[in-house]
């Protein structure tokens, strides 16, 4: 498994082999299924005026959260292998903001565990967005969505 | 004793201290009682932590050593303590 | 939109960034999000001792089959863009077989996309597996859980 | 009339005829009514589309020209006709 933080923007191949890879040294000719998850920026804002998104993080925890949380990932669904990028700093409209991968047998348990990362990501690792435009800067609120979601996992439990 | 108290996001900008050493009286036990002590510091940290902090749908969370806690989690000396909105990343 | 049948393996990172370009020209700013899905052969026989699989697929209409349904794909859960690939011919254990992609506006559209892709793939198009092993080959069975869950997006519609 | 009539898979083995042009009476207007001529042609044909075939939950699928369809799909002069089994990609 990996849980990466970083400035730099990453890279799509090198995420997957090292997926793949780490999948098929645990349970080689048993790893039917990869599932990515990639976020880019969007430009949220209707009057359009948006260049991109500053994330501030805890250095140190943020990466012991999101190590913690591919681990829960991996035991819930009993996934070969998992991984999570999150980038931080300052991004601009249509730059690759976060990942997640996940190896399992099947389809369903990759598919079942890439969601789940993505919910409880936007609910347990501390990360904050602030969205500036040319002159100004706001900090993003929280979605009632996203709390939504992730309480749907904890029920479950 | 002493532990240090770091904030982030709004609150970082709201108290404008984002990592400084807080020293406590020995009847300061648990998490409840640093925010207590924190809202008495200045006005800056009394809005920062509003009347809702640490409570149920407080919109301040806060972690002890790096993992996220609660109110009546104790504090102990030397510990790392974090104060911050709601995260939203992803 | 993309839709490719053949022999060779193919390369993640060329697929991703085709369906990222597509739908960054399609809707700049507004693409949030990026769903890949891949399917590797498994050793999927008990004893072990399953080398791969052969692909036979109907030449002409399985392009045409797989062209329809990215298309369905994209209406249906409005796509930015969407792409498959499916490999034919003689493929070993742990191989590259299947690749879907989605591109969206938010998440939820891009993983539901991307699952009714291949549970729609798996009825839809015409390709049929064949396990070998050193000295013998029989036909895959299908499913009956394929049928379900291919049932399962017919009715909702 | 001419048709050019194509197997896959199981079919295709059991048939032994993967691709030939079959010339259909005029009475031959449905795929049903081909179904009933390929069951006539050999043992192997009859066996291959077996009594199974065109029902309801038939184990025989088939295409007139590329596109999928069933017993009642009508025929025309030069199409292509496909049978084949359940397919099994992904």
């Amino acid at each position: 498994m990996f849980a990466l933080i970083g400035d730099a923007d990453f890279d799509q191949q090198w995420l997957y082999n090292r997926l793949r890879q780490e999948a098929s040294q645990k349970a080689k000719g048993n790893v039917g299924a990869i599932v990515t998850f990639t976020g880019l920026v969007r430009d949220n804002n209707a009057d359009g005026n948006i260049l991109g998104i500053e994330l501030e993080h805890y250095p140190g925890m943020t990466e012991q959260a999101l190590t913690n949380l591919v681990q829960e990932a991996i035991t819930r669904f009993s996934l070969t292998s998992a991984g999570a990028v999150h980038r931080v700093g300052r991004l601009y409209n249509d730059e690759q903001i976060v990942w997640v991968g996940t190896a399992a047998p099947h389809r369903a348990a990759a598919f079942e565990g890439a969601n789940f990362l993505m919910d409880m990501l936007k609910q347990s690792v501390p990360l904050w967005k602030k969205e500036f435009t040319r002159d100004n800067s706001r900090w993003v609120e929280v979605k009632a969505s996203d709390d939504k979601a992730a309480l749907a996992w904890l029920r479950e439990k | 004793m002493n532990v240090t108290v770091k904030t982030f996001a709004q609150l970082r900008e709201i108290t404008q201290e984002g990592c400084f050493t807080l020293t406590l009286p020995e009847s300061a036990v648990t998490m409840g009682d640093v925010i207590t002590l924190l809202k008495s510091r200045s006005d800056k940290w009394s809005q920062a932590l509003g009347a809702s902090a640490g409570s149920e749908n407080g919109s301040v969370l806060m972690a002890r050593n790096q993992q996220l806690c609660d109110i009546q989690t104790h504090v102990q000396p030397g510990d790392e303590l974090a104060f911050f909105p709601p995260v939203t990343g992803g």
